[in-house]
């Protein structure tokens, strides 16, 4: 029988990959991309993820104070969120899930308008300047679907942009996560995939969430381009999404890609991760987060000195306290906003109601 | 003008909302090349092309969730669930996005899409094939709900609703797809939504239908009018939101109410109906309301599936024992 | 006897089940180390190991159907979804098999799981994390639909829906998770399913409630007592199958009934109530029905949220009206 | 910077194996495994796919003389059901879709008791012998989580015993099957997930389903082993699927199986093909169906006779008459049967109904 084909041939083969640039010190591990030799570039990522970072810090002292929702902090992830929305060009298409303060802010979303979505307000997610990007999801994973929906409206109109969807590493467990991969594969559509792997749904770890041993290979599932990346390393992520997105504008369909990062907040206010993980492992993580690791690289590269990085940081304070400010200082919602945007007109029932609230405040 | 068939004038209806706005999209299950299983969407693949007339994997979920991306960005997408009984994991998307995405954004995201799906019992078909749930959609803030029961019907509402700034759920009943010719004028005018219709005007009772069951609230209505009882027939066709002032001013003429509808009875459109005149018409009443529907049990398979099916002597039963009260 | 609150009954009640019964098995996202967002689980995965208290991936389908598996051998899951406003991915698998599968097979595969859900709103909790959806399950032939008010209720009827052999959504209403403590005797009696309770006896009129406006509706009827209207309180606790007898029979004694929730008011539960007194009990009515519920909106995020939940001052509104009334 | 690392590593690697034994004119084309070279073994599937394809053509006149319901054919892929039944211990459970007609009947339910389901009446899921199997599923995909937690159930309890769902390429495309593998994988379920993959969902062909090259390939997006193999090949499905079992029974967890089919009927009875698919291309895939194949396998290696043949179809005729005479034979369901299983005990109002169904034939 040895002449015989065997029983077995391989039909099909997949490699997944992983990007990183800087190591965990800051210490490029191989050649840059050029956007990265920029020192510009550079400091504008590291401007924010500061920022992010600052929001966030602001985020969290304003919930701690009666003064905001319920909030998830992103700290340790900005990298994804930064290296993701520099990325994207104008015209593309954000369709967040929850913790992407960072990448919502660089594409003009206002620091206003989030602090009053997480103050509980919906007028936060009446964009001023940014109109089209999709508002925070909070089911988990059905943003998915809605990325696949915009890229569709991207390629039926022939525009040549990208819709770019994020989530974390607990929404590829869900249904809509693998649908939305599969239709957008077998459509081709212009449609990327960012999965924030920070090791945690909640209490869940990333081990207990799939027996995947990367989650970019969800891909495969679909028959996609994946790749994982340094979810820390700024660089990477930009560089990978950048690829992703390259792609996507000739024609070559959507990509998944997975950014391993880590949250080193609790899950949101509300939660004391305490209760499910060890202290002694997120201070190790501590090392490896991305802020650090940008300024080594452009201390080391690029001169970075003390006086700009407190320049900075005034700037950011600034902003941030200002922005605070007009959150604070926006006047309540009439009480008849909970009836006008239900529908684009009134129906007779509701005409009632709001006949009720005119006038009161919220 | 034509004489068409229900399932023909929803094809009719698409083929004209393609033809009018190109940002109209269908798309669903087998909704391409095949014209879709009831061919409510047959020729019209081969008329606008596979970009427009988009067969999709089997993925409710990423149906409806695709359609809300869809109608973000403007597009008018008109979705096809391939049976009512398998809209459920499309449901997440409609109540948790298409519902709120006008309301959660302040009015800077729309979505003016339609979900639509074949509905209802009396064609033999299998399992999950006949069920009415068309009251989990009716409670559902931010949707609006449309049943058809005539083909000019169909073709007027379903235009509006695709032409509708906001999400319209359009449940489209099988057993009435072909069971029957209308002239319909095929000139792209719409029916309001939101407007219940009165097909037959009656002083003595007030029988409030929708969907196919129209049917039998008609041949009900006919009976009667020869034993002398004339019998007001409003059809519903907007559930939500839905035309209470119509109910409610004919209730107030007849004083009596009997309620016809396909779906199992508790926690059925009924209820809100019959709740509705419970509150606001209560002195009008000369007689308690009734509610003629399927009983609180799973659809039976085929064979006991007529145990299932309120009938016309169902409602001629409800209608007589109303008349007689005190 | 333990004076605890809601949320510590239905902990007591599972750890009671998780003792008694191996067949018992709780899973859902986060109810294991962590114990539940609410910490409706906390300490038992310590207790009874990840085997029978298992943390599951973020998969609402699966954890549904998962327990459908379980439970079609013998096991008796008590899946957790989160919060309600997740629960939709889990519907299909609810109304499609859960509710199914006895019928489907003729009794030779059952069903005997359970499906908590925190819900409702008034904790000023994030979007989606605030509905009241429980019409849609009331009205799926097959499941039971249970609701407690109070940490009694929550320990014995939780334990009668683990004990019962069909499928049984169980919704814990958040704002009295921690609203108030009760003595409970944890002796692992439950309480029976499909049965109202009368919480207050009154001659004048029927308060129809259930879950966390339970509380209002109490404090509705204190009030109105100082004014000399006696009000019965009945909270129906199963919504699914609901006692209609008990309401039937109090609104015959006082002939005046509202119906207090707080989902919004088209097509939510109250509407079946009303409709069933409508029917049975028209004759006995001195007055209009009148509902008290939230409006016809999505729940606001929490800077509008009180403008979304019905307060006190309106049920006794409504019952000072229907008092009035002729 | 040649010392230094590249920016890209490689982190996993999957090969995607097709399996097949026969060649499409029943010649093996590699070694055969053990249970293959026993003529009996062979006898008993070729005979329960001759029986498969007898019961088939019985329902589908049935239905069209008025005696059937809307009936979904398996014409074509007998081999799928079969080989995966045949593979499967007395003590396994199978969750299947709609179309293993071939597979239940092995599995030791009544063909009576099939024709009764697809006529309509539920008393055809109430298995007289087989008391465990879940019965048809309608909505597709959503058997996948049943067959995790019946598996679940076989671990929990310690038992050798493993759960195998049974779907069609449609089915992998709903999330359901994304998430029941990905549940699976993580908690090492006893559980075997078989793809038909018939090269359609109605009207919708194979490659407008999804992008993946193969279906097996799905499996990596849990991290679960997959196979492909010929679903045509009775003894490769067989193989395939007892490699499975054997993987379960160890411990090791879930497999994905891809058998590769064709539909040679109508999606059900209540379709028609032609209008979505060449009848060329169906003729051509007659050439590899798998009846005729292992039919020319055991007449050259086995000396398969005319005779035999003969006297395996007379049996087969027998047996199908004989359960369509029952079938038509059962005295209708009483009207109370609508209510009676839909609780194990009635609750008041269903009592109301039931005393006036009380005495009525369904
Ligand atoms: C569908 C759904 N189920 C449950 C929740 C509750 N919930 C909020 S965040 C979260 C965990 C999400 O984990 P992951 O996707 O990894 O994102 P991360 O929070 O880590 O950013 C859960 C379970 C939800 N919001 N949506
Ligand atoms: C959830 C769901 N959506 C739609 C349908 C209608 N439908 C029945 S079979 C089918 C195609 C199934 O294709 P596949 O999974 O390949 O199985 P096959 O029919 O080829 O055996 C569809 C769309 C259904 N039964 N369930
Ligand atoms: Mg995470
Ligand atoms: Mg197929």
């Amino acid at each position: 029988m040895q002449d015989r084909p065997a029983a077995e041939e391989i039909v099909a083969r997949f490699e997944i990959a992983r990007t990183a640039f800087l190591d965990p010190d800051g210490t490029p591990r191989a050649p840059l991309p050029d956007f990265a030799r920029d020192r510009g570039s550079l400091v504008a990522m590291y401007r924010a993820m500061l920022l992010a970072r600052a929001f966030d810090a602001r985020a969290v002292a304003l919930q701690r104070t009666g003064r905001l929702g319920t909030y998830p902090s992103a700290l340790g992830q900005e990298a994804v969120a930064v290296g993701t929305a520099a990325a994207m060009a104008p015209g593309d298409l954000l369709v967040p899930s929850f913790r992407e303060h960072g990448a919502q802010i660089m594409r003009g979303v206002r620091m206003e308008e989030l602090f009053l979505y997480w103050g509980g307000d919906e007028r936060g997610s009446d964009f001023r300047d940014q109109r089209e990007d999709f508002p925070v999801c909070v089911p988990v994973g059905t943003q998915y679907p809605h990325a696949a929906g915009v890229a569709l409206a991207f390629q039926l109109r022939g525009e040549d942009r990208v819709a770019v969807a994020v989530g974390g590493d607990g929404s590829t467990s869900r249904g809509d996560f693998a649908e939305a991969l599969n239709i957008a594969g077998v459509w081709k559509l212009p449609a990327v995939f960012v999965v924030a792997n920070n090791g945690w749904a909640i209490s869940v770890p990333r081990e207990a969430q799939s027996a995947a041993q990367t989650l970019a290979q969800k891909a495969v599932a679909a028959g996609i381009p994946e790749q994982q990346c340094d979810g820390n390393d700024v660089i990477a992520v930009r560089a990978t999404v950048a690829a992703a997105l390259a792609r996507a504008r000739a024609g070559q369909g959507p990509s998944l890609i997975e950014c391993l990062t880590y949250r080193l907040a609790d899950h949101t206010t509300a939660d004391d991760a305490s209760r499910y993980r060890d202290d002694a492992a997120v201070s190790a993580r501590w090392a490896e987060e991305p802020v650090r690791r940008l300024r080594a690289h452009l201390a080391r590269a690029h001169g970075w000195s003390a006086a700009e990085e407190e320049a900075l940081h005034a700037g950011i304070a600034a902003e941030v306290d200002a922005a605070t400010e007009a959150y604070l200082a926006t006047p309540p919602q009439p009480a008849t906003a909970i009836v006008d945007y239900l529908y684009a007109a009134l129906p007779p029932d509701l005409a009632r109601l709001r006949a009720r609230l005119e006038g009161q405040d919220g | 003008m034509a004489e068409i068939t229900l399932v023909e004038a929803v094809r009719a209806a698409l083929a004209h909302a393609l033809e009018e706005d190109p940002a109209v999209v269908i798309l669903g299950e087998d909704v391409g090349t095949d014209g879709g299983v009831f061919r409510a969407t047959e020729g019209l693949w081969q008329r606008f092309g596979s970009a427009r007339v988009r067969d999709t994997p089997l993925s409710e979920a990423a149906i409806a969730g695709v359609a809300v991306g869809l109608a973000a960005q403007g597009f008018r997408p008109v979705a096809e669930i391939q049976f009512q009984g398998f809209i459920h994991p499309a449901l997440d998307q409609l109540a948790n996005h298409a519902a709120r995405l006008r309301n959660r954004t302040r009015g800077r995201l729309g979505c003016p899409m339609v979900l639509r799906a074949p509905f209802g019992a009396g064609v033999h078909a299998p399992e999950h094939h006949s069920e009415s749930i068309e009251a989990i959609f009716a409670h559902i803030p931010g949707l609006k709900l449309v049943i058809p029961s005539s083909p000019a019907r169909a073709y007027g509402l379903l235009l509006a609703a695709i032409r509708d700034p906001d999400p319209v759920v359009f449940f489209e009943p099988t057993r009435i797809y072909r069971a029957g010719r209308e002239e319909v004028a095929l000139d792209g005018a719409s029916l309001p939504l939101g407007r219940a219709f009165t097909l037959r005007a009656g002083g003595d009772l007030t029988l409030v239908s929708w969907g196919a069951a129209v049917r039998e609230a008609l041949a009900a209505a006919e009976a009667l009018s020869g034993e002398g009882i004339e019998v007001e027939v409003i059809d519903l066709a907007t559930l939500r939101p839905w035309d209470a002032e119509a109910v409610l001013g004919s209730v107030r003429r007849t004083g009596r109410c009997v309620i016809l509808h396909e779906a199992p009875r508790t926690g059925g459109f009924g209820a809100e109906v019959a709740a509705r005149i419970a509150e606001e018409a209560l002195d009008s009443l000369l007689a308690p309301i009734r509610r003629v529907t399927a009983p609180d049990i799973v659809p039976p398979l085929l064979r006991l599936e007529h145990l299932y099916l309120p009938q016309v002597d169902d409602v001629i039963a409800a209608a007589r024992e109303v008349m007689q009260w005190r």
